[in-house]
């Protein structure tokens, strides 16, 4: 019994380490941790609460976002998404998916010197609204968004 | 053991232009076994990339980042020759880190 | 004068058909860009990588590598060699394509027996195999060259012959033939683009194009892989690994598409 | 000159119909050979069967007359006279079922491929070949749009009834068509086809909008 609870916390690793701790209350949401990742931004299911898990009071709309992504998806399980931001004192760039099981995909700390540009691929259930997020070097959150469709495709429907 | 990722860095202007391929099931949690079972998440939490020892972009992903992640960034500071390292780290605690020069 | 009747609607609906593709569509250009954006940085690299360390890897009970494996140029030779399979070689005296090659090496070569070479023919979630990787690796030493299948030996003609056959047969509980999809131009089936494989034009794009990793799947797919799947979207029984009637198929289609330009590991939906 | 011009032609026609008849002789043993291959090369999975490669009257002869061979009017007569035969039509006389399962039938592609499993309720996959509704935009073209069908066509019994009669059986309307006999080939049930004729007939379905 406790030799196989031994192995499966060793099994699933820190995140679930970390799950248990903060049930038990050892840590708050955005607690440094060995290699930080924000379990509290990633389980939020809407724009308002991944925002307040990042430290933010609320963000505004800004046309200094630009989302590049196909207006339709042939498939949903990758989706390529390019971010810029022309905000100034962008320090971090966050890309979430509205109808997504957690909003949240990817979160990425911009330091000086590198462009607020990042292009990667995330995953979408269905049709849906993606939001760029940039929060800025004093803390405010900013952002914009466009609805990608999501399309089924090839024989088996 | 993860395969190694393919990392291209290449100057575009008097930028370095960074592009990776990871090798990861990105599996999110959500997706059932053809019995029925709910096939554990398992994905890569922590990006790390350095140029120089300097951190030049960090991230943290969730499940929803697609399988075999593709990534591309640029920053200011480097030149032909140097050194770009990226390291990952997923919700198993499994590493890897792998590096390229910049053309 | 019926007959005539018959091939005015004939012309009459497939002018229809082109004109409804060749419309200016949103949905087809945003896909367009959609298949675009994916095209820089193709995960197919990292099966490519693999499948170059497997070719070089010394395996199996006689502990030796793939690296003097003839692929139909002569043996070691990968540059080029996926652009004349299938072939007849004569050490096996079949027509073979690719995974068929590989698997004739690993016998011969390697030691394994014929059912531990053909064991894993396709990888899935969380298995990688070695074919794959090996396909991977192999056809990308093909990219940029012209596709050039001899079939000139009679067991290749037959081959073509009899694959030609396999494209036109109809069966199973939906009546389906490879051709009820890949017969006709300028067809679509859902919004993917259906190439008419009895046209050189169409067979070269899409011949070209495989193996491709597959988003859906987020694996790399073979072509024996791919003939496997249409058959099982067919309606059909399972399609073995390199069976003869899928070396039939692939020899009847690799032919079709011969001047074309090679240029896979691809991207796909 | 003339008479020489005749006589060439006359050998020219008889040496094509001799070639013809030869190729006719290869072409069924080719034929043969190709289904003895397919027999080789195929192996039974889950619910799909070696019997799959059996194939009826309709596929032998559509698979014949494919590959540039056009299909001769008396043989297309006669495969849609013995399909129009084959057709059951609903016992109670009613052919609409309800749109909205007709749309989730029309969405869905599952059903009878070996990686399905046995019995399970399968779809039409009519989005894959056919045009529908404004709101899905992933349709195929390998069948017409069908896109208002019943507004264009009226909501009439007897358009209902060739509704019903050519997704059961479209080889009775058609020869060698390529849509699957959905009925016939119990593909989908009585009522399913009902559900499908209902969201090309009735006025309230999307198809109609």
């Amino acid at each position: 019994m406790n030799a196989s609870r031994r192995k499966a916390l060793k099994g699933t690793g820190g995140a679930a380490v970390l799950g248990l701790a903060m049930a038990a209350g050892l840590f708050r949401p955005g607690t440094t941790w060995a290699a930080e990742w924000n379990k509290a931004a990633f389980d939020t299911k809407s724009l308002n609460d991944a925002v307040k898990a990042m430290g933010g009071a609320g963000a505004a709309e800004s046309k200094d976002i630009t989302i590049t992504s196909p207006d339709i998806a042939e498939n949903g399980a990758v989706v390529p998404f390019t971010i810029a931001s022309k905000v100034p004192n962008t320090a971090a760039i966050a890309i979430l998916v509205e109808k997504n099981p957690n909003i949240l995909a990817a979160n990425f700390d911009i330091p000086q010197g590198t462009e607020p540009w990042v292009n990667t691929r995330v995953k979408m259930g269905q049709t849906s609204n993606v939001i760029a997020l940039v929060k800025t070097a004093d803390g405010k959150f900013h952002y914009a968004s466009k609805e990608v469709k999501v399309t089924l495709g090839g024989c088996g429907g | 053991m993860a395969d190694p990722m393919k990392i291209r860095a290449n100057m575009v202007g008097d930028k370095v232009e960074v592009k990776v391929l990871m090798s990861h099931e990105m599996e999110t949690g959500q997706r059932k076994d053809a019995k029925g079972a709910v096939i554990p998440a398992w994905f890569i939490q922590n990006v790390t990339a350095t140029h120089n020892g300097k951190t030049v972009l960090s991230a943290e992903w969730g499940p929803a980042v697609a399988k075999n992640p593709f990534l591309s960034f640029r920053f200011a500071g480097g030149k032909p020759g140097d050194k770009v390292a990226i390291t990952w780290t997923d919700n198993k605690g499994d590493k890897r880190t792998d590096e390229a020069t910049i053309a | 004068m019926s007959r005539i009747n018959r091939s005015v609607v004939a012309a009459l609906c497939v002018a229809a058909g082109a004109a409804l593709a060749q419309q200016p569509s949103s949905t087809v250009q945003e896909i367009e860009k959609y298949r675009a954006a994916l095209g820089d940085g193709n995960p197919a690299e990292l099966w490519e990588a693999r499948g170059e360390a497997i070719w070089k890897e010394k395996r199996g009970p006689k502990g030796a590598s793939l690296e003097r494996c003839d692929l139909g140029m002569g043996p070691g030779v990968v540059k080029g060699a996926y652009t004349v399979l299938p072939k007849y070689f004569k050490d096996s005296d079949k027509v073979e394509d690719l995974e068929s090659r590989l698997v004739t090496c690993m016998v011969t070569l390697q030691g394994f027996t014929p059912e531990q070479a053909k064991k894993d023919p396709f990888g899935g979630p969380g298995k990688k195999v070695a074919m794959d990787a090996l396909v991977a690796y192999i056809t990308a030493e093909s990219r940029g060259m012209k596709m050039n299948v001899a079939a000139s030996h009679p067991k290749e003609i037959e081959a073509y012959e009899l694959g030609r056959k396999m494209f036109f047969f109809r069966g199973g509980p939906h009546d389906f033939a490879c051709a009820t999809c890949h017969g006709s131009d300028n067809l679509r089936i859902r919004l993917q683009d259906l190439p008419n494989l009895t046209k050189q034009e169409d067979a070269r794009k899409a011949y070209t194009s495989w193996p491709a990793y597959r988003v859906s799947q987020g694996e790399v797919r073979s072509f024996q892989w791919r003939l496997y799947d249409c058959f099982r979207q067919q309606r059909f029984p399972e399609l073995e690994f390199v069976s003869p009637a899928s070396i039939a198929l692939t020899m009847f289609l690799a032919k079709n598409s011969n001047g074309g330009t090679f240029n896979a590991p691809s991207i796909k939906r | 000159m003339k008479n020489t011009k005749i006589i060439v032609l006359t050998a020219a026609v008889a040496v094509a119909a001799g070639c013809a008849s030869m190729t006719q002789r290869d072409d069924a043993a080719l034929n043969a050979k190709a289904l003895e291959l397919m027999k080789a090369s195929f192996r039974e999975q889950g619910i799909a069967k070696l019997d799959r490669l059996v194939q009826d009257d309709v596929q032998r002869l559509c698979s014949e007359y494919s590959d540039g061979k056009a299909l001769p009017k008396d043989v297309a007569e006669r495969i849609e006279k013995a399909e129009q035969a084959s057709i059951k039509y609903p016992a109670d006389g009613k052919y609409l079922g309800d749109w909205k399962n007709g749309e989730r039938i029309a969405q869905t592609g599952v059903g009878m491929q070996f990686s399905d499993t046995a019995g399970a309720a399968a779809g039409g996959n009519c989005y894959a070949c056919h045009e529908l509704t404004k709101q899905e935009l992933a349709f195929g073209t390998i069948g017409p749009s069908l896109y208002n069908f019943g507004k264009i066509r009226g909501y009439t019994p007897d358009m209902q009834k060739y509704a019903f009669g050519k997704v059961y059986n479209s080889e009775a309307y058609s020869a060698c068509s390529n849509m699957p006999r959905f009925g016939h080939n119990k593909i989908l049930t009585e009522q399913q086809i009902k559900d499908v004729v209902a969201l090309l007939m009735d006025p309230g379905s999307p198809v109609n909008k």
